[in-house]
């Protein structure tokens, strides 16, 4: 296991290395000087002004001396900071990670907590009308893109039925936990929309398979009841694959919140870069950009350690 | 050189002007280019909408907060440093009062001023200050303080901008309470500039000691007091107990407890948000959502239309748009009606001939008659006339359609109006145009570095109309706002001299002759004065008649912004 | 007993120009000739489709044929053909007069206007058709790139396996680790990326690993199949082992996969224009179209519903459509 | 026993294919090696059937594939022609193959479902035959003909249209159809019902007396094995046990362990009385770590204490008959050959 | 829910099976994979079933223990255990049965256990369901159980997952865990084929010795005539899903009756006999069960088929030697049935040229 360990670890600093150096690139990409992109361009745009910058980023060093001394900083926690707003990116990191951290979370837990029953349930009844029934509202939640399925939130929770405000955040940390639970549920249920279609799909492609297996066949065979084998025979096994895709959604959604951040004003990741993407915060784009990518791998590093270790197959081996 | 620079983005409110469509232009530009047209289709309604502004009666309450959907962040609060735009005037002005305000009428009053005056010639300027006003974190505010602050406004982007527009040589303090300013040239709009970026007042030892901390934790004088801030959720202000000025009856202002302001891109869940209670009080510039405000039931609407014209502007120094026949041509072919029928924007807004709306005391008849308004016909011939020029400018031979490459922000209004005029261009079977679309950042480098041909703008300035016309007419190579490239002598000296006095209707008689030669010139195309709203939840009151420490009527929510010192919640 | 009666026309598969045909030896026993099955036609596959992904193909069959017939209007026939792209001629404009026409704008579903109009009181049954252009070429250009591209680099380092494995493999993870829709935003507005291709393109590169995952699996299971060492103990060339064996075998789950991975693409599309980041306006997408009618949804739900249901049964045909061929190259591959 | 030596090994002109030492090994996770198969050695000769036996794990499989190379081996070598395969350029090895073809235990998965049972036939003649698609088809044709296949009505058939049986049929045609010397059959009848197994079996027959075919068949049926091989091999644990002329082996096992494997058929007799069988106690040990000595001691009735420190080495017992054990059921023929 | 049915030790038969029919549904036609089979076990006896691959010996078993739920079967007949009538149950009634009353092991020990269960729990968690015992308890009974299969090391093992067991101790928990609740009846469905001989000898020789101690029933069921030799009291020969010959073990190997348990027979290559003996293969193969032959389903590969046996189906008869019954209408053994076997030699027919020995292996498939 140790060595499982090591050599995914290794694995994983590999691709951190390539995708730091990918993000960081892309600064280089773009045409023209650096300054320019970087500067907001109404700025007082003065000599002083330049040549800090381009001390500050060391643009007058070579491409990769600049990569390392940017990664050295990265690694420090030091993303450079923003040109239009003057926070430095790590604290705006630091303070919209929660934020879409906890939509993704909460996203995902509804969606498993809707997902799985309704994906058991198929996959038990299959072929009957419960069956057809979900696996038809499946499909169509499949199919409906989240921002159209957010308007109709807002528009059904907000509008008509004020049960819940249609915008804004109340942070967890500052006013609770029911404060903020009334503007986190519109916009993770939004998200959480296509993900239940997919976990419950998974589920019960699984669990059809699974209910296939000739153990299920043995244990109905000792008498057992159903619910028995659905919940302590079957779940288990069909739920590995659930988990990569839980951990990669996962992963996912810290940049996939984009739409919905924007559109409920939440204040998270997501939000923040569409911002700077709108204003040109190169930085703050790079920044974000690269966090994302770096927690993504790592998320899916450790799904995979964590599936290794769930199923006792791929652990002893 | 450097003052070059600084014209491209004058004062705060001139920045506004030219980069007005950027700040807002995620929400709102479109509309305004589009919208107006209003007094052709129904003119009535226009009129309905009551935009006068009268002091509110009632019992004015204590306490209470409100939370105000904005349509973006306003990410700088340094106003040394940053642009900002309307959302951002909302938040820094609650916090931050200038040296004078606007008055209804159009005049300037003082407000941290007591009173200015100036020499004959408009170069010296000389103000006493209020007494006894002090900063949040206590400091004093006195004459010592707006030297502290000159040069941390020369330092950064907007100040010095906005020093180089109102050509402001030096300051110096002339007594404990006094100030003298002196001018490189004459300037009666002086106060203006006070009014503006100039006059903002700030605590300069704070803003010298943390410039970027000053994002975070700004400082002024104003009613309100800076308690949270959490970017892109909301920042929330509290009352400043120690807030200088009462009401005329002798309260203590401001009555609010606090204003959230919550940046709500969305216009769709901004009004929702309203409708739903999320909110208690919202700002838009989209004529769209004006017209689903007016739908709405439940609450209170406040329409403004100032100086703001929508349109666009030719790059006289690229052919065929040096030739007056075609500017003029494609000006009387703008179906100025079609453009704002189409948006949806009727009886919302006007078609514009000028650069003033009829709400402002610049306006003119002589002007609005002076514009070439929508024939087609007379627009078809005199593009004709150049097409069939076997010298036109374009090299291309004569009978050869002209090129127009027409381009916009990707806003979906303005892509829509930007067909409709697409649509009778081409119609004319005259002309080849081509649309593009640039985020705003990178349509606006291109007016800077002339990369533009026919593209579209927005004139905002609530505001003296110097600040906003003199980039325009000065020589393009002096002035980069100039973005037409267009040089009128007449012009030029018409608004040199309206900086020689402060005599209203001398210079409402000059601007008119400028917008004349702009109508002559056809150097731009408008659309329609731009509508911008403040809808509330009716029992918050207060928004329009607001006082100035003098006691005369303040002009109310230009360009969506609102003044909270008298705003209260009506129990 | 082998059969002696030969067809002698009967048509061999890929040997049609090989002028030897006629001529092989030994006379004295004619050689037999198979008669190469037909292909399964067309409508026997859909005759054998359950009733809703019958209605989920027709509907695909229409959004393409919509996609082409608009293009054809735009291209050849230059608006000449009914239900014109309305951009062209808005509201009926008169270009004697520069008048434009009197279609209402925002007007619900009538007789003249199937589906109602627009703020621009353009004809909303036309963008939708004319807006499926859009849908398909995203569709088809990614699609392709991710088939082509990750199902050929699949497939190999699922065959070879060893370093050009690893190394893939860890590209492929490096890929996997940007959000999409973030490089597609942050390309489109930064880099200024209007075309339609290329965005098609880019979205095609970016969906490439996961289609060479979906390969590599594959082709693993098949590699180990006995039929490839036995054709390795034939002494087949590697690359002819990838042609013949694994690739076929690999093609049809990855093109099942790609059908419901095009639904994901029409999404992204979708999300790109509703942020105001897709192509050029004012070229119809269902996408901007939802976006631009988002404003007005107060005055007219209908014209946000329209093309967001156009979107969802399209996304939700692709996954009928998708998931059929799935089960049926599933079941194809197991009835062995 | 699992021993080793080389004491049954004929002069090497006498025999088509000689293997000698060979072994195999696999890594596994963790570092550790999975011994397949260690230190094999036997021969064949010309148009004889060597059958190979053991228990699901032995390494029969292996050795099948090492010969041709699939993967090549980790050491040993193998002499096809009197040319050691081990020692060649992967292209010399590569044409080789034409004169070794392998048929697999499971028909169905043998054969790729998407291609028409005339290609897939074809196939070898592709490579290496006539490039001329008609010449190719003559000669599927006839094969197929050979193995009792209508080449009329399969060609443009898919593997899935067959039964099991037509399918190892086939199988067999394309390892036919380059004229193979050798063809290294691994449990080509296990997947297949008895009826129809029989039919398999008669095929090979036939098909080895008209085309004088050397055949190394693998499987883990003795009955099986015993029917159609001239010498039987039998192996253990990556090792070999015993290697005899196949009726001598059957009635005189000498390995303790082919005695308990014979024990262990069930023969459909109802007079044997099962009970009274020795019954082989205990399981397969792991490849991974196989027992010191003879590898087989840990389940043999007869170990000693030599056993767990010497690997015993092949000692003739017989005519045909060699056995690698310290303690054989029959004596070992003095001979003055020592092993290496 | 756990009284015995059925406590008299009476010589009535543990299971009777009359006429069942299990019919699979499917979208281009049905199959009957089992079609008419009847027959008698009594308490203490094996009865043996063999045939070939998709004869119907699986769906045969799970039919009788109600384990075919899916909603294209149907099933028709009686099932009787201990009297009692099985077919048409609620599935509920026959749970409490499961354990136990009867049990099954399955041919495949790599696939019978769930991966991801220890070995353990599996053993057990049916024990404590129906015997409602503690957590204890059942890890006592299932350290017992272990025992009495002869694995070592009982109490290591209870912790462990199926993975980390060889095919041969899988089987053994498999059939500890069948054993489990005491069963009187055992189904046993092929459940040595995946092992090696030699492991397949121990198992083998394990559930006899577990039979004989605790006096079940058991079927056994398999492929291969050379297992049910000398395990069992009584065989049953399915082809096609029906019976076709079923007597005493003894007298089926010293008489067969029917040509198919013939043809088996001869088609077995035996150590005893001499290398490169020609195998009596049986012609052609199996039928298609979604379109079975009329008449005798064995006639088309039958070396004495006649007119007749292509047209009507024999019954299962049951003429001289009692206890055993063959369909066929030209049993071996009989005049009739050498006329037979002469007429279609004259005639050239390939399957008894075939089984004559005088048909290449290469002409047997057309
Ligand atoms: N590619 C491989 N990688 C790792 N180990 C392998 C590989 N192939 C075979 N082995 C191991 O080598 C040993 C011998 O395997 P082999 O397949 O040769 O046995 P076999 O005698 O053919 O068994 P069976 O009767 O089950 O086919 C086994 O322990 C097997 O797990
Ligand atoms: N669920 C099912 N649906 C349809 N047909 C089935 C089903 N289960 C079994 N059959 C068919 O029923 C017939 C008998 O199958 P069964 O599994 O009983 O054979 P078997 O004698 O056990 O064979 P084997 O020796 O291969 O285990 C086969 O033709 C099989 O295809
Ligand atoms: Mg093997
Ligand atoms: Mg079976």
């Amino acid at each position: 296991m140790a060595r499982v360990i090591a050599t995914r670890l290794l694995r994983l600093v590999a691709t951190l290395l390539a995708v730091t150096f990918l993000t960081f690139s892309m600064l280089e990409l773009l045409p023209g000087d650096p300054v320019d992109t970087l500067l907001p361009p109404d700025a007082n745009r003065t000599e002083e002004l330049v040549a800090q910058i381009r001390a500050e980023l060391n643009l007058d060093d070579p491409f990769f001396v600049r990569y390392f001394s940017w990664l050295g900083d990265f690694v420090r926690g030091d993303l450079g900071k923003s040109y239009i707003t003057g926070q430095t990116v790590a604290d705006t990191i630091a303070d919209r990670l929660p934020i879409t951290l906890q939509l993704a979370m909460m996203s995902i837990g509804m969606a498993l907590l809707i997902a799985v029953p309704l994906g058991i349930l198929g996959a038990y009844k299959q072929g009957k009308w419960p069956d057809t029934v979900t696996s038809a509202g499946v499909q169509v939640a499949l199919s409906v893109p989240n921002f159209i399925f957010g308007i109709f939130l807002i528009w059904l929770m907000a509008v008509q039925l004020q049960w819940l405000p249609a915008t804004g955040w109340n942070r967890l940390t500052d006013q609770g936990l029911v404060a903020n639970l009334k503007t986190s549920v519109l916009p993770a249920s939004a998200l959480a929309l296509s993900q239940l279609a997919v976990f419950s799909r998974l589920v019960r492609s699984d669990m059809i398979a699974t209910l296939q297996e000739n153990y299920v066949l043995t244990a109905r065979s000792k008498g057992l009841p159903d619910k028995y084998i659905l919940f302590r025979h079957a779940l288990r096994p069909s739920s590995l694959s659930l988990m990569t895709i839980v951990g990669i959604n996962f992963g996912a959604l810290l940049g996939g919140t984009v739409i919905i951040e924007t559109m409920f004003a939440v204040p998270g990741l997501g939000f923040r870069l569409i911002n700077a993407i709108n204003s040109r915060d190169i930085l703050v784009i790079q920044g974000i950009t690269v966090f994302i990518a770096t927690a993504y791998v790592v998320i899916n590093t450790v799904v995979d350690l964590l599936y290794s270790a769930l199923d006792p197959r791929i652990r002893r081996s | 050189g450097g003052d070059d620079d600084g014209d491209t983005a004058s004062d705060d409110t001139s920045v506004e002007a030219t980069t007005g469509d950027a700040t807002d232009d995620t929400g709102d530009g479109g509309d305004d280019g589009g919208d107006d047209g209003g007094d052709v289709t129904t003119p009535a309604t226009v009129e309905d909408t009551d935009t006068s502004i009268v002091r509110e009666e009632g019992e004015r309450t204590y306490g209470g907060d409100v939370i105000f959907g904005l349509e973006a962040e306003a990410v700088g609060m340094r106003p040394w440093e940053d642009a900002c735009g309307e959302p951002c005037l909302n938040i820094q002005l609650s916090m931050m009062e200038q040296l004078m305000r606007e008055r209804a009428d159009g005049s300037y009053g003082p407000w941290l001023a007591t009173d200015i005056t100036s020499n004959d010639d408009f170069t010296v300027w000389t103000m006493t200050l209020r007494d006894g006003v002090t900063f949040h974190n206590g400091e004093p505010f006195n004459a010592q303080t707006i030297v502290d602050m000159y040069p941390v406004q020369q330092s950064g982007t907007s100040g010095a901008a906005a020093i180089n527009a109102a050509k402001l040589a030096s300051l110096e303090a002339t007594g404990d309470m006094e100030i003298t300013y002196t001018l490189s040239t004459p300037n009666s709009a002086f106060p203006a500039s006070l009014a503006g970026v100039l006059g903002r007042v700030f605590e300069p030892k704070a803003a010298a000691a943390d410039p970027d901390g000053f994002t975070m934790n700004p400082i002024g004088t104003g009613p309100f007091v800076m308690d949270k801030r959490d970017i892109d959720n909301e920042t929330v202000v509290v009352r400043n107990e120690n807030y200088w000025m009462s009401d005329p009856d002798g309260n203590q202002l401001p009555y609010l407890d606090s204003i959230t302001f919550r940046p709500i891109p969305d216009e769709g869940t901004r009004l929702d948000s309203l409708l739903s209670g999320t909110v208690n009080m919202m700002h838009s510039l989209r004529q769209g959502t004006i017209r689903d405000a007016r739908g709405a039931d439940g609450i209170q609407l406040y329409e403004f239309q100032g100086n703001n014209t929508g349109g666009g502007m030719y790059n006289t120094a690229v052919p065929p748009f040096d030739d007056v026949r075609v500017r003029r041509g494609l000006n009387l072919m703008n179906n100025q009606e079609a453009v704002i029928d189409a948006l949806g924007g009727t009886g919302i807004s006007l078609p514009a001939t000028q650069w003033f709306s009829p709400d402002s005391p610049y306006w003119t008849q002589e002007a609005a008659d002076a514009w070439p308004t929508f024939d087609f016909e007379a627009g078809v011939e005199s593009i004709q006339a150049y097409i069939d020029d076997p010298a036109r400018s374009d090299g291309k031979a004569p009978g050869e359609l002209i090129d127009v490459e027409l381009s916009c922000p990707p806003d979906p209004t303005l892509i829509a109006a930007m067909q409709v005029i697409e649509q009778v261009w081409t119609g004319s079977g005259l002309v080849n145009v081509t649309l593009t679309q640039f985020d705003q950042a990178t349509h606006i480098s291109n007016a800077v570095n002339d990369a533009h041909r026919a593209h579209c703008w927005r004139w905002s300035s609530n505001q003296d109309p110097s600040l906003a016309i003199d980039p325009v007419v000065a020589p393009p190579e002096e002035s980069v706002s100039n973005f037409p490239n267009f040089f009128n002598e007449e012009s030029f000296q018409l608004a040199q001299q309206a900086l020689q006095t402060d005599d209203v209707e001398e210079r409402t008689e000059l601007y008119k002759e400028i917008m004349l030669n702009f109508a002559e010139d056809s150097i731009f195309w408008y659309s329609g004065y731009t509508a911008t709203m403040v809808a509330v939840d009716p029992s918050i009151q207060g928004i329009n008649g607001w006082l100035l420490p003098d006691g005369t009527l303040g002009n109310g929510f230009p360009n969506a912004f609102v003044t909270f010192t008298e705003v209260w919640i009506e129990q | 007993m082998a059969s002696t009666d030969t067809a002698p026309s009967a048509p061999s598969d890929s040997s049609t120009g090989d002028p030897s045909r006629h001529a092989i030896g030994d006379a004295a026993r004619p050689v037999p000739q198979g008669h190469k099955p037909k292909r399964q036609p067309l409508w026997k596959i859909f005759r054998s489709m359950p009733i809703v992904v019958k209605m989920a193909s027709i509907w695909l069959t229409l959004v393409v044929v919509g996609a082409i017939y608009s293009k054809l209007d735009v291209t050849v026939f230059d608006g000449a053909l009914p239900l014109q792209d309305p951009n062209l001629q808005l509201n009926n404009f008169n270009p004697a007069t520069g008048e434009f026409g009197t279609v209402e704008p925002l007007s619900a579903p009538s007789a003249s206007h199937w589906l109602g109009t627009d703020a621009l009181a353009r004809d909303t049954f036309s963008r939708i058709v004319h807006g499926s252009w859009v849908s398909v070429i995203v569709v088809v250009v990614s699609v392709l790139c991710g088939v082509v591209i990750g199902g050929l680099l699949g497939s190999l380092v699922g065959f070879v396996r060893k370093k050009t494995e690893t190394i893939v493999m860890a590209v492929v993870d490096v890929v996997l680790a940007f959000p999409a829709l973030i490089l597609l935003l942050a390309l489109v507005s930064i880099f200024e990326v209007r075309d339609l291709f290329i965005i098609s393109f880019v979205i095609g590169v970016l969906s490439i690993p996961i289609y060479t995952r979906v390969a590599r699996a594959n082709s693993l299971a098949v590699s180990n199949r006995e039929f490839v060492t036995a054709a390795r103990a034939i002494g087949t060339k590697p690359t002819r082992i990838l042609r013949r064996e694994i690739i076929p075998n690999v093609l049809p789950t990855l093109l099942a996969y790609a059908m419901v991975a095009a639904a994901s693409v029409i999404v992204v599309e979708g999300a790109l224009s509703f942020l105001g980041l897709s192509v050029q306006l004012p070229t119809s997408t269902w996408g901007n179209m939802i976006n631009q009618a988002r404003r007005d949804i107060k005055e007219n739900v209908w014209q946000v519903l329209f093309p967001s249901l156009s979107l969802t049964i399209t996304v939700l045909s692709l996954n009928q459509v998708g998931d059929f061929f799935q089960k049926r190259s599933a079941f194809r591959g197991s009835a062995l | 026993m699992a021993g080793s030596g080389t004491a049954h090994l004929r002069p090497l002109d006498e025999v088509l294919l000689r293997v000698e030492d060979l072994v195999v090994e696999f890594p596994a996770k963790g570092g550790r090696v999975v011994h397949a198969v260690s230190g094999i050695s036997f021969d064949i000769a010309k148009g004889e059937t060597l059958g190979l036996v053991g228990e699901s794990g032995c390494g029969k499989s292996t050795t099948g594939r090492a010969i041709l190379q699939l993967p090549p081996p980790t050491s040993g070598s193998v002499v096809l022609h009197g040319e050691d395969l081990t020692k060649a350029d992967a292209s010399v090895v590569r044409s080789r193959r034409t004169d070794m073809q392998m048929i697999f235990q499971d028909p169905i998965s043998s054969l790729n479902p998407r291609r028409y049972i005339g290609d897939v036939v074809a196939e070898p003649l592709g490579v290496w035959g006539p490039k001329d698609r008609d010449e190719q088809w003559r000669i599927v044709a006839q094969t197929l003909e050979r193995v009792g296949i209508d080449p009329d009505l399969a060609r443009f058939k898919r593997p899935h249209e067959f039964s099991g049986g037509q399918c190892q049929r086939i199988s067999i045609a394309r390892a036919l159809v380059l004229d193979p010397e050798l063809i290294i059959c691994d449990e080509p009848v296990s997947a297949l019902d008895v009826s129809i197994q029989a039919q398999i079996l008669n095929l090979l027959e036939d098909l080895k007396r008209d085309s004088q075919l050397t055949l190394v068949f693998i499987a883990h049926d003795l009955a099986v094995v015993k029917n159609i091989s001239d010498r039987v091999a039998v192996m253990y644990l990556g090792k070999m046990c015993e290697i005899s002329e196949s009726d001598e082996l059957y009635a005189r096992p000498a390995h303790p362990y082919t005695s308990l494997l014979l024990g262990s058929v069930p023969e459909p007799d109802p007079s044997i009385d099962v009970s009274s069988i020795e019954v082989v106690e205990g399981e397969l040990p792991s490849p991974l770590a196989p027992p010191s000595g003879c590898r087989f001691r840990t389940r043999c009735p007869r170990v000693t204490d030599v056993c767990a420190t010497d690997e015993p080495l092949m000692r003739r017992v017989g005519d045909d008959h060699f056995v690698a054990c310290h303690h054989p059921l029959i004596t070992p023929v003095e001979v003055g050959q020592a092993t290496r | 829910m756990n009284t015995r049915i059925g406590t008299r030790e009476t010589d009535d038969p543990l299971l009777e099976v009359e006429d069942l029919h299990t019919t699979f549904t499917l979208g281009h036609g049905s199959v009957r994979a089992v079609d008419g089979v009847s027959l008698t076990l009594h308490r203490g006896k094996t009865l043996g079933v063999v045939g070939e691959s998709g004869s119907g010996k699986t769906v045969l078993s799970r039919t009788i223990m109600g384990l075919n739920t899916a909603s294209n079967v149907t099933i028709s007949g009686s099932v009787r255990y201990a009297g009692e009538e099985l077919v048409g149950r609620p599935s509920k009634h026959l749970r409490s049965l499961f354990g136990p009353e009867m049990a099954m092991v399955f041919q495949d020990p790599m696939t019978s256990l769930n991966p991801v269960v220890k070995v353990g729990r599996q053993l057990t968690e049916h024990v404590r369901y129906h015997l409602g015992l503690g957590k204890s308890e059942a890890e006592k009974i299932a350290i017992a159980l272990l025992t009495s299969v002869r694995i070592p090391e009982p109490e290591a093992r209870l912790d462990a997952y199926p993975h980390q067991m060889s095919g041969g101790m899988r089987q053994r928990v498999c059939i500890a865990m069948a054993l489990a609740c005491g069963p009187r009846l055992l189904f046993a469905d092929e459940p040595t084929t995946a092992l090696d001989v030699t492991v397949q000898h121990q198992i083998l020789n394990l559930l006899a010795e577990q039979q004989r101690d605790r006096a079940m029933g058991m079927v056994l069921v398999t492929h291969d005539l050379g297992v049910v030799a000398g395990r069992t009291d009584e065989i049953v020969v399915m082809y096609a899903g029906r019976v076709v010959e079923r007597a005493p073990t003894t007298t089926l190997f010293a008489e067969m009756r029917h040509p198919y348990t013939e043809g088996l027979l001869r088609s077995i290559p035996k150590t005893s006999e001499a290398k490169h003996t020609r195998l009596n293969a049986i012609h052609g193969r199996p039928p298609d069960l979604l379109s079975p032959p009329p008449g005798c389903k064995f006639a088309p590969r039958c070396p004495y088929a006649q007119e007749r046996c292509r047209n009507e189906e024999p019954p299962l008869t049951d003429p001289e030697t009692p206890g055993h019954s063959f369909r066929c209408f030209y049993p071996i053994g009989t005049p009739e049935n050498r006329a037979a076997y002469e007429s279609n030699l004259a005639a050239g027919l390939p399957q008894t040229l075939a089984a004559a020995g005088q048909l290449l292996a290469t002409e047997e498939v057309a």
